[in-house]
């Protein structure tokens, strides 16, 4: 081994217990930590006992949830298998019997543990060996085929502009975006009106005051509509005054006279 | 290409179709299937024969002529390893839940993302086999004819010739493996060991979608 | 290596050199001078003696060694060069996200990455500009003078000709794409196609930084 040996090869270096017992994280799941504290027990795992490993698993599991680590389902049920394990292999089974037997479920755990392991160690001998790139080499400067990769692509002038057009239509409502003042709120109208009218307790046509807005094609309806909404509104509650001399003639407004100075309206 | 008299046609042939092949393979810098080689090769030419000579030409060469799967490259003589070696800087390492999977991959192929699971007894974040499908080791063959259809994984050439196989067979520790059934997916062991497979599509193995994403519920 | 009869120390060596040598210039991206490869080999070793005879072993074959001012590299033979020039048919679909970019770099060229983004509405996996950079169809000019100094994108006359057009200005604007259907007559007002520029650099683009690869974050 060597330094450039990823980090996983040194898995579980010898941990003490006072780390193991609140480290579920590092573990991949029951069946690691299983493996782990078969490990402990410094046998062929052919030869582990399966009660001792069912219990220090028990244990571990119990000592965790009392220090109310919160344990993931896949350890939960892996602790009922065993517990269920640990009391098949302590009465014996009677032969009438249908469920598997102890020893049955046990050679069933020893074998899952020992073809983890086994493909742990070939992951281990498959990544240590001479690996292309790092090791052995390709042809560090390849020549082939170097003309033939520009015409690879292949796409159509019409794809092209259809994806164009594509995305700038889809854009389109994002640009409508900038004119959204083409729809004036009651809110909206209702500070522009105040504005505009300011302090002035002059009666001056409600056209002339949005003369500005009026020009703009795309405005014209809805500035209208709303100034006079919030202009029916500011008359309401005492800001303004409205007169109107002649049916669809011009709407004139001015301050109300005690409003004056209170822009805000108290 | 001098180490052999010639003089007369068909001598003079094969000596071509190697000098072609050789800077064909030496061009590449991925492995060509012989049938790539021949398409280069004069009508009717052997190209197995032609790469078998090429082969002994280059053994005991700094560079040598190795095959992977179906597959030829030149490549760097292992035995310089330690002077060529250079770190990988750029491809991230793999964690080991990856490394794991790979293997298991590997040895149990066809394999299910629930058999794989099933090995290393925890769920695979999806995480896991994108990442193996990102390095261009792994590979979706088929789906699984088996209820919920389940995409079945395998290697591809690239594995091989990442990890200097010739092919499958050559995967470290293959026949104790094998000896000791821990190859296989079911429990406990049959009495059939399994041996990898990354051959064309089994059985029990359905080919893809088109534009089969590998979901694991696909539409029956 | 083994044309030569060999069996004393100094031969045996000799041949460890050779080896090295090959192993080297096979795997190495670029040519490499002699004081290089010195340093691979053993103390002492004649470089140039070496290298000749290499160049030696390798004449006549499919591949040769061929000096490149100062430096050495292995390369196809001349008369063979026509195999690596052979057109492929195969060809590869631009994806969909790869096209729209694509297109917006032509039209809104220069165009920064963020640019294209805000046309698209989506942010573009550096992928795409790989892939677009792969095609040859569109390079980095230069960096825009704003904060960041993005880079900003164009078209190369590769692409005009891929998609046969004289100029840029052959690229259709507003009222043509209106009339062949491709955009919809009721747009707003304001909408408009930019006029795409491929001349030199502008007053606000920068020249790339030598080695420039395009890295958003460049130092100032």
């Amino acid at each position: 081994m060597n330094s450039t040996t990823p980090d996983w090869l040194a898995v579980h270096p010898a941990r003490d217990d006072e780390v193991l017992y609140v480290d579920v994280d590092g573990y991949e799941g029951p069946l690691d930590l299983l493996l782990d504290l078969a490990r402990r027990q410094k046998v062929d795992l052919s030869r582990i006992s399966v009660l001792a490993l069912a219990e220090q698993y028990l244990d571990f599991i119990e000592t965790v949830r009392e220090k109310r680590i919160e344990v993931a389902a896949d350890y939960l049920v892996m602790a009922a298998w065993l517990a269920y394990l640990k009391s098949r292999l302590m009465v014996p089974a009677l032969p009438s019997d249908p469920e598997p037997t102890g020893e049955m479920m046990a050679a069933l755990l020893q074998f899952r543990l020992a073809r983890l392991e086994a493909m742990r160690r070939a992951a281990m001998q498959l990544v240590n060996r001479p690996r292309l790139g790092r090791e052995v080499h390709a042809r560090g400067q390849p020549e082939a085929f170097r003309f033939e990769r520009r015409h690879q692509f292949e796409a159509s002038l019409y794809d092209l502009l259809k994806a164009y057009a594509t995305q700038r239509e889809k854009a389109v409502p994002q640009d409508y975006h900038l004119f959204e003042r083409s729809v004036w709120s009651l809110a909206e109208a209702r500070e522009i009106l105040q504005r505009l009218i300011g302090d002035s307790m002059d009666w001056v046509p409600l056209d002339t005051y949005l003369d500005h807005y009026l020009g703009n094609p795309d405005q014209r309806r809805t500035a209208m509509a709303s100034s006079f909404a919030s202009s029916l509104e500011l008359a309401r509650q005492g800001h303004i005054e409205l007169r109107q001399t002649l049916s669809f003639g011009p709407l004139l407004l001015r301050r109300r006279r005690d409003e004056t100075g209170t822009g805000d309206g108290k | 290409m001098i180490d052999e008299p010639f003089g007369d046609e068909p001598s003079q042939i094969a000596e071509r179709n190697l000098r072609v092949i050789e800077a064909l393979l030496f061009a590449s810098a991925d492995p060509l299937s012989a049938d790539e080689i021949a398409s280069y090769l004069s009508e009717g030419a052997d190209v197995a024969a032609l790469l078998g000579r090429l082969g002994e030409r280059f053994q005991g060469h700094g560079v040598e002529l190795v095959r992977r799967g179906d597959r030829w490259a030149f490549r760097t003589a292992e035995d310089l390893s330690f002077l060529l070696r250079r770190e990988q800087t750029e491809t991230r390492q793999l964690s080991r839940a990856a490394l794991e999977t790979l293997a298991i991959i590997a040895y149990h192929q066809p394999a299910t993302r629930a058999e794989v699971e099933e090995v290393r007894g925890v769920a695979s974040g999806g995480g896991t086999f994108d990442v193996l499908m990102q390095t261009g080791w792994v590979r979706m063959r088929g789906r699984r004819r088996t209820p919920g259809r389940p995409v079945t994984y395998g290697t591809t050439e690239a594995f091989l010739d990442h990890f200097g196989l010739e092919s499958l067979g050559d995967l470290p520790g293959l026949d104790e493996l094998k000896g000791s059934g821990l190859l296989s997916s079911r429990l406990p062991p049959a009495f059939q060991v399994p041996l990898p497979f990354d051959g064309p599509l089994r059985d029990d193995e359905d080919p893809l979608d088109p534009d089969d994403r590998g979901d694991d519920e696909a539409a029956p």
